[in-house]
């Protein structure tokens, strides 16, 4: 596929490669916010080819891994009502609430549907007017606007039966939240170019300035990510920390305005709770009240029933960057894919399962 | 996160206002009825890249084109045309 | 079929009781468009005679949606049993057919259903001699369901095992993979696409046949890639046994159509579930030999891996530029990865 | 297993993915229990060793209550596969065994289907050697189905055909009829009544083995009478040739609470189902001698009609004080009929 | 069954049918009203028993046959609404509306339930809150009393979510439209057994006065049948026209006393349609206004959509006792129990399925 | 019409109030609850007949005995007394 296929050169990620193994002459640790790259990197077999001292740091950039327990819970118990429609992305269906996933809920009769759309969830509610028909939202700020745009569209069809239970995280306060982190030993970032896609590179400047951290925006095939990687080693062997864009293609500086607009008509930010991690101040986007006749948590008065079971994961030592998937005492023993103990072991783009499935 | 595709847009298939388009994306054999909302500068032709149905951004082809140059000139002496064109 | 309901062209309750319309409905559809010899006799069972060593295998479809480009529930089901009879290395000759009809269902989809079951039967070379017919209510099934076991007559040079794998076996795949999964997927609800993509749904016994008859004892494994993908039969091999597999990423056939749509719901084709692509493990000595013989039917043929003793119990696929990952089996099903 | 769901206990999609967690199901549970050489192969199919002349059957079970007095859908497939097998003169020997099952069914009923699976297995003589497992969507099935097909091999001196029925021949039964219905019925929503009645699913390959090693073409035809009831298998005799039947109806063996039971919601025990049933036609000379053998096994069964040419195709039942009504076959199900 | 096999006894049987052949000098024409005789004396094949001057002719008594079709469109309608559960005995379900029966509804998706009884369903009611349960309420007067005691039943536990689709017939107005009709040749009656345990003898005193006819109440068993034909017999053969009770283990002069009450607290006597005779005055019982919220036709105000289809069907000259059915053109051809073109050709008990199956 | 069956009650199961009284009625191997707010004078022992779940109806014991007599009195020769009794 044109822009896809062409960055997947076999010559050019030598070239790269190489060119890394030249460049980078101390050791740097640098954190791939995004799950999409850290699924890429693994399934492509980079990390063994990268230089040893060049060590990459898989970040909470999987909203499935980061969607807290609480949520997943709710979603379930929607599920169960008899007359909700409970719908999700694919990846969603498998994460362990407290009492069980929403796959299991739909064992036991909950009515699930895997959609590729919140789009098609618009649909599914105009079908279904006698249900009420939930969209389970979670997602970063590459996200954020499809779904605002699905309250936006069932709002001017006339589809009243259209909700989102709604969880949505941004990328800006969780890498200042592990930069502020004392223990935190992460040189460099790669910046998630899908994110930015959106959101442009206004929010990185400070950021950058601010903790001395060279931010290359990157794309997420494999010579995408080398050439990011590179111009990450670059400026660290050279003391710059700038916001570079390595992904021109589909990353603007301002981002997109269009989508931005969609995204606060509709949202505003608020504080967000991360799985494994914790409460981050205005890391989330909240449904505005505006548009609290399509938020589910609204109009269902969601009581969170379940405390939170106590687990041996570490997923927030691995999502902040402390400990690798294998350093985790569960890895591959008592947490694997078919039954994950924590989220990140869940989603394929889940560092634990990254790991798990393609080393 | 965030796996998003770069297709081609083929052809506009609905207009339910200024805002609300759809729009037929082909991915090389694949194609996908796509929400236009957040690119209302596309135009049929374009490559926007797909994002859990909706477009999200346009590729810029020239962008695109000169990062293609410098990757040619970097790797002279390999082979790099196989899938870069059309 | 004189009767309220073939009129109004759905099949109820009535035609599960074991009834007068129940007849009807074998007279009229199932016996009428799969009459032979041995089914002709209607008793509990059919009378069959064989020689030799037997293969016998079942498989129950119940595949959504039931029509899809390519092929329908009824050409799956014969195909599905006609190709695990012949990973045993064996002639497929007799069928058995049992249907669960959810109440509801078109009488004509039924009758569209029960023809491509001949026409399936006839070009895999096997008959139709016994079967079932149920109707369950309303919301206890899915249109249709169908079963089919099969007996086939054990070809005199096959030797299949995977017992009889060894180190450094070359591991073929007759076919492009992910081809009939990525047909299933572009029609189900919440996920079409446009495509042109046709499920290669077909009868593989023609093909071992001709393997049989080349390279008999060669042909040391082989097994038909369905549910779970050709990772799930890669996995049956690497934990049966000592051995591992290298794979080669590159060398993997995919349809281009495939792989894009694979690429636009987060797939990995080799998790993608198959219809008339099989794996066949051969001592590398006659490996060209082999794959030239796939390729008369389908020139995708591939040399895909290799048998080791390097990395037992592990799959470990390379890419071009030499990164390396392990193939895990499939967790559940792969469910499209969107975000 | 060590996984969410186990622990849950129900089974769920991912069982039926053909992946991981679908290889634990089978190892766990299906293979476990069922284990024998020849299912161990795991492979598409079984390798069978088989002589002479074979009869072949299939059928699948969607029976409401999953479990009920006597048994479960398990020994149900069991009995039913080798009683069509029997029914044919054969010996049975083989059966392939698919379930599709509707994910939330709780791992424990599953087990203990498959528990009875093997009891069933044990008690008939037969081996499970290839099989096959489903699992589809909430809504989509009704617990469990189960299909079973069967191998057999013809017994020397059988020769049953409905073609060999001659004018005068005894009707006999083995046993009393409509007690496996009434105790389905028994447990059905909206018609429940307590009772005592258990259904009697049982082999019949034994009995039949008998009968043929003494009778051998004197059985002239058997059929196990299951859906549809009595009425349905003497329905098949009267309109195959050009013979009727003549039942007399105080002769029906029906156990006194499976006849109240019948009263109490207006059914007749003739069109009731049944299992563990069948119906022998041999020339009257032998008649005496083939019920004695009958009696060793159920000394409930009786001679219930000759075959005639007085009123061919038609079944015409004689009361004790010489009322006569004709047999009709069953329309449909049937219903309880209350006003 | 102690009360019931005794009165099948062979010897028993073929004395009273010697004493009715000795008995029988003239040629009388009697009419079981009742379905439930008509299916007894058709299945133990007593007609043919008979003696030839004595001929049964098969009355309009089976409630199922006599229910008009377009309420069975009504409740095919209502099984088709997704949030109904729609209950009925099992005879009722296979009878062709218009468009087609409830059994083709359920293939549909309609939530059809087949119940022993009216009780049953309240206890479906009170398990499915959310749904409305509606049973299909047919019946003569001895169903009646039971129909009516589901409603007490739903309203005594509070179960609201209940209601009937009520079509019950009186027996004395279908033996008077009957009598009163120029044609009618019927010499003597035998009297529904059931009907009179609850209703008692008070309604057919007058009845055997004004059209001077015996009318002999009769069980159900060969024994209980064959001694009503014989004091039928007796009566004709001496001129009299008595009610004459040979069912005296189960019918009494007053009848059921609570029974009557409680089918007149729910309902009352209005105009009824019999199928295939038409309407006639005050045969039928409706729900009273008190009992409005259990009554399925004010609760969804259903409209009758259909007209009639037009039918070769001659049900109106079976039930009034003109014709046999196999003086239907259709009979045994175009009208099968697999494919009934009337309703005498659905239930076991109606005359042309009673003759089909049977005969 | 109107199947009704005898059976003895064999026990008072529950009773809601005066009027609904639900009992479990013996048909000779066979059980079933019924509601009998038709028959407030029913007791355990006596026969009833049910329809469609309810008893409409006591059995009237003497005049069943009665018949019987007469009928065994007409049919002296014949065998009566199989099903007669309990
Ligand atoms: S391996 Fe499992 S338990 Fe350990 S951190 Fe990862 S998800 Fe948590
Ligand atoms: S035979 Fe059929 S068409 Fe004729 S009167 Fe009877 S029900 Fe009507
Ligand atoms: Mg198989
Ligand atoms: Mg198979
Ligand atoms: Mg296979
Ligand atoms: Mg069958
Ligand atoms: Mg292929
Ligand atoms: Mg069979
Ligand atoms: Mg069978
Ligand atoms: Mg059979
Ligand atoms: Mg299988
Ligand atoms: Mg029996």
């Amino acid at each position: 596929m044109k822009y896809l296929t062409e960055y997947r050169n076999p010559a050019l990620v030598k070239d790269y490669l190489a060119k890394i193994h030249r460049a980078a002459l101390h050791p740097w640790k640098i954190m791939e916010v995004c799950g999409g790259q850290t699924h890429s990197l693994v399934k492509n077999g980079m990390l063994g080819l990268l230089p040893e001292n060049v060590v990459m740091i898989h970040g909470p950039g999987c909203p499935v891994c980061v969607t807290p327990m609480s949520l997943i819970d709710q979603a379930v118990q929607l599920s169960l009502l008899p007359d909700v429609i409970l719908c999700s992305f694919g990846d969603m269906v498998r994460v362990p609430g407290n009492r069980m996933s929403l796959l299991q809920a739909k064992a036991r009769g909950g009515d699930v549907r895997i959609l590729y759309s919140p789009l098609e969830a618009v649909h599914i509610a105009a079908a279904n007017p006698a249900k009420q028909v939930v969209f389970f939202a979670v997602g970063f700020e590459t996200t954020a606007p499809s779904n605002a745009l699905a309250i936006l569209y069932a709002k001017k069809l006339g589809v009243s039966n259209f909700a989102l239970l709604a969880s949505h995280v941004l990328v800006p306060p969780a890498m200042e939240a592990i930069l502020d982190d004392p223990f935190c030993s992460i040189d460099g970032f790669l910046g998630a170019g899908h994110v930015c896609a959106i959101m442009g590179l206004g929010e990185y400047h400070p950021l950058a300035a601010k903790y001395r951290v060279p931010i290359v925006v990157a794309g997420f095939e494999p010579v995408d990510l080398l050439r990011a990687i590179y111009h990450t080693v670059l400026q660290l062997e050279s003391g710059q920390y700038e916001v570079e864009n390595q992904y021109t293609r589909a990353v603007r500086e301002e981002g997109n305005k269009r989508a931005k607009e969609v995204m606060y008509e509709v949202f505003e930010v608020g504080s967000q709770e991360w799985r494994g991690i914790g409460h981050i101040p205005d890391s989330g986007l909240v449904i505005k009240d505006t548009y609290r006749a399509f938020d589910a948590s609204r109009i269902f008065m969601l009581a969170n029933r379940y405390a939170n079971r106590p687990s041996a994961c570490i997923a927030g030592d691995i999502l902040k960057g402390y400990k690798k998937p294998f350093e985790c005492p569960a890895y591959g023993k008592a947490c694997i894919p078919a039954n994950p103990l924590g989220a990140p072991m869940v989603s394929s783009e889940g560092a634990c399962a990254a790991y798990y499935n393609y080393r | 996160m965030c796996l998003a595709i770069p297709g081609k847009l083929a052809a506009i298939t609905s207009q339910l206002d200024d805002v609300f388009r759809i729009g037929r994306v082909s991915f090389e054999g694949i194609t996908k009825d796509v929400n236009l909302a957040l690119v209302p500068d596309a135009r049929v032709g374009d490559y926007v890249l797909v994002h859990v149905g909706a477009a999200i951004s346009i590729i810029n082809a020239e962008e695109a084109a000169r990062t293609m140059d410098a990757l040619r000139l970097m790797g002279e002496d390999l082979n790099l045309e196989s899938d870069a064109d059309e | 079929m004189q009767t309220n309901n073939q009129t109004s062209g759905i099949i109820d309750l009535q035609y599960g009781g074991g009834g007068e319309q129940m007849n009807k409905l074998l007279d009229d559809v199932v016996f009428h468009y799969l009459r032979n010899d041995i089914l002709n006799v209607r008793h509990d069972g059919a009378f069959l005679d064989l020689e030799g060593r037997l293969a016998f295998s079942t498989d129950s479809y119940v595949v959504s949606p039931l029509f899809f480009k390519g092929g329908n529930i009824g050409d799956l089901a014969v195909n599905g049993t006609v190709n695990d009879l012949a990973m045993c290395g064996a002639v497929p000759r007799y069928l058995s057919l049992a249907f669960i009809i959810e109440e509801g269902f078109a009488m004509q989809r039924f009758v569209d259903i029960v023809k491509s079951i001949r026409m399936a039967a006839s070009h895999a070379g096997v008959q139709v001699v016994t079967g079932d017919t149920k109707v369950v209510e309303h919301g206890k099934g899915d249109g249709i369901y169908i079963n089919t076991s099969g007996i086939g007559t054990l070809h005199a040079r096959a030797a299949i095992g995977i017992d009889n794998i060894r180190e450094g076996d070359a591991v073929l795949v007759n076919a492009s993979i992910a081809t009939h999964g990525m047909a299933i997927m572009s029609e189900r609800e919440g996920l079409q696409f446009g495509s042109d993509i046709v499920s290669d749904t077909a009868p593989l016994n023609h093909t071992v046949l001709t393997l049989m008859e080349r390279f008999g004892g060669g042909i040391r494994f082989l097994r038909d890639a369905t549910r779970g993908g050709l990772a799930s039969i890669l996995h049956e091999i690497a934990t049966a046994g000592c051995f591992g597999i290298d794979l080669v990423e590159e060398r993997l056939p995919v349809l281009s159509d495939v792989r894009n749509a694979c690429e636009l719901l987060g797939l990995d084709p080799v998790y993608v579930a198959n219809e008339g692509v099989f794996i066949c493990v051969v001592p590398d000595s006659i490996r060209e030999a082999v794959l030239e013989t796939l390729r008369i039917e389908d020139p995708a043929a591939a040399h895909i891996g290799t048998i080791t003793t390097d990395h037992p119990g592990k799959i470990i696929s390379a890419s071009a530029f030499g990164g390396r990952h392990v193939v895990h089996p499939l967790v559940g099903e792969q469910l499209p990865r969107i975000c």
